[in-house]
């Protein structure tokens, strides 16, 4: 659906581009014109989230808490400071919450209201976390949600969905696989995928 | 206010998706439009609160027929106008056209990364005691304003437990509508997925949500 | 299904205006999809329950983005290829291409106005006696089924009164998933605005549901 | 709103039609071409709600309901046949309820759901009440609504709203204007429209 409209009030922009593409092109031309914005600083923002913040920040902070309990009692007890302590801070994470799963309780992350997401540990939410679908049924039918994701949960596991509705951000730490027992903190952060630290999947295996 | 924003027990939206491999931007100008809206964000004419209240009043038909960038992108230009900084002349125009209200602040290249790893963190030291202690039982609150909120709709009326007693907070609900930050407490509250959903609901489902103290009256 | 169609309470769909001396129809086309819906109902393979529930799975940027005369038409497509009427093949042609089921009937001119005049009552005997009385507090249950239900979403979970017994009629929840009419006593159940909508909801405000026996439960 | 989108998947119809009309001809084709529908038989139904079926109906009864005590009674017990008496039948109007307007409550009529109307003392529905604005806030602000139809009630009156979930069709029978005393049937049916049916509007006054 996301595309499946034209914009009638688009007759201004550049009948060559997309009219997205044009849009966007023209409010940065208006703005930057009056002196408003700096292209320069959009080009480092965009750097910043597509070379050095994304989900490997997250897996460091989830094998850490893997390796080392006084790390993981730290990121239960304080997550915003535990994770800071690995260089990781700032927008849309200067307040955060580390949810463990456990045998018992797999924990969900969604925000219903709009696209909240940790992107000081994850980087910016993909697609699928910010559009309705999910955001609408994550918080009704979490087991429905988990299957599309190819996930089933035993029966009689508990789930437990965090709603960001505020300005506190959730990050799952998922469960060590077993047979991780003798890997390096990089061999562990290497199984700890994106969807595992929201909720929608599970750690790798180690490979055999 | 009730928007086409506040989905969650939403049914009809289809299948999820997951794109396999997503890259973080599906095309030059998804990168652009962040640019733009954290950039403009800067200028500090307002705030996120706004920026959330200003996405939610588009038509639900433009909402729900809008990528989210495309949503951050409407938003922007209705942010843009209502603060003196673009006129529906410019827009027009593809160009700058009309003079513009100065801004407290324009980001430099230097300090783009910089403040991305500084944030602007939205806790506020707050006196009162709680209202709420972690274990009680508390409803949240019936409650339909026109401005700006953050309770969903789904949670209501509904009957949950205080999990969490966090820090004060920017109060969305004022904050949206430049009426002050007044700081109020922030709670977590867990919610049984059948006082949600009733019959229908998964018995294995806690849902919650963090709700700042006015959302909450004793149950 | 919790779909696009139940809007009671939202809050962003803008100004209704309403049109001096708004003609019966806008368009030729209006006319022909009026006639098209009622004609092609009339062939008997579905009921208005089920016409309700397709136009209700619509995406929530289609409905909202629809006329209403559109609607129909959109919902009646699918009605038409679900029951085998129609192909997607023929949609694409704009012509018929492939074989039809057979209709239970196809309504001539001479007996459209005298079908319209009969019309087709929904209301079946009942045997069992009215579980809920005249001026009894019931409770509307909070469900959240994922068929189709004509029980809004503003009013589930609130307490209101019985204000009227009705007769049995088709339940849509069966009806219109071809499970049958299994009929339910109806009844109107009077709720206070303020139990709607909390302090925000106007003091001088009541609204009737009419509601099925299975929709309540005791107070 | 309403036509704010282009049709993507429309390109077979006719480029020099406007998409509606296209795509309602096309179907109108197809089911003509199987034998499923009769094309005069549309036209037919056409005839009945574009000249026969419409509030002036609803302004007969009301005007008898305004003349006639025992008819209002009636009205009051058993709107279908009351209404049935005057010739007013069929479809969308099968199982009728009159509503009363009196000094303490004014009653508004509203379908959330969908479009569901009393055709057969109404007519067909206009656009507004089809349309999410009314069917959203009818409910919710029904002041704010009547603002919009140019309507102001006293503070104190009570607001009933009928939201028509069922098969239940709601006639609002509005309050007799003052000095409309010595009016004939005709005369009063002529001060009722069809807001005032419904409960957007009220009757007209008499000419004094």
């Amino acid at each position: 659906m996301a595309h499946d409209h034209h914009d009638h009030d688009d007759d201004h922009h550049d009948n060559e581009l997309d009219p997205m593409t044009a849009r966007v092109r023209a409010l940065e031309t208006i703005l930057a014109g009056k002196g408003l914005i700096d292209p320069a600083a959009i080009d480092a923002i965009v750097d910043v989230y597509e070379n050095k913040v994304g989900p490997r920040n997250g897996a460091q902070v989830v094998a850490e808490a893997w390796s080392n309990p006084e790390f993981a009692d730290w990121l239960k007890r304080d997550a915003t400071a535990a994770i800071a302590s690995l260089g990781f801070t700032g927008r849309q994470g200067e307040h955060m919450h580390a949810v463990f799963n456990t045998a018992e309780t797999h924990n969900l992350v969604v925000c219903t209201l709009c696209s909240c997401y940790p992107w000081s540990v994850l980087g910016l939410p993909p697609v699928w976390y910010k559009s309705p679908p999910y955001r609408s049924r994550a918080v009704i039918d979490p087991r429905g949600v988990l299957a599309e994701f190819g996930m089933t949960l035993p029966g009689d596991t508990k789930i437990r969905v965090w709603d960001s509705t505020a300005e506190l951000r959730y990050l799952v730490v998922p469960m060590r696989p077993a047979g991780a027992e003798g890997l390096s903190k990089n061999q562990l952060a290497d199984l700890v995928t994106r969807d595992s630290m929201i909720g929608t999947g599970l750690p790798k295996a180690p490979a055999p | 206010m009730n928007g086409p924003h506040d989905v969650g027990g939403d049914m009809a939206f289809g299948p999820i998706n997951p794109e396999p491999n997503e890259p973080f931007f599906h095309a030059d100008w998804e990168k652009r439009a962040l640019g733009l809206v954290i950039t403009a964000g800067a200028m500090g004419a307002w705030n996120i609160d706004e920026s959330r209240r200003t996405r939610e009043s588009l038509h639900p038909a433009v909402y729900y027929g809008s990528s989210y960038y495309e949503i951050w992108i409407r938003g922007l230009e209705l942010l843009l106008q209502r603060h003196g900084f673009v006129t529906a002349n410019d827009l027009k125009a593809g160009l700058p056209v009309d003079p513009a209200a100065t801004p407290k602040r324009v980001m430099k290249a230097a300090d783009a990364a910089p403040a991305m790893a500084r944030g602007g963190p939205c806790n506020r030291p707050i006196t009162a005691p709680p209202k709420f202690r972690a274990g009680e039982r508390v409803r949240a609150r019936n409650m339909h304003p026109q401005h700006h909120t953050r309770l969903p709709r789904y949670a209501r009326g509904k009957l949950g437990v205080v999990e969490a007693v966090h820090d004060g907070y920017v109060l969305p609900d004022t904050n949206a509508h430049g009426k002050g930050e007044n700081p109020e407490r922030l709670y977590t509250i867990a919610f049984d997925g059948r006082e949600l959903w009733g019959e229908d609901g998964d018995p294995t489902l806690t849902v919650s949500i963090d709700a700042w103290e006015s959302y909450l009256e004793p149950a």
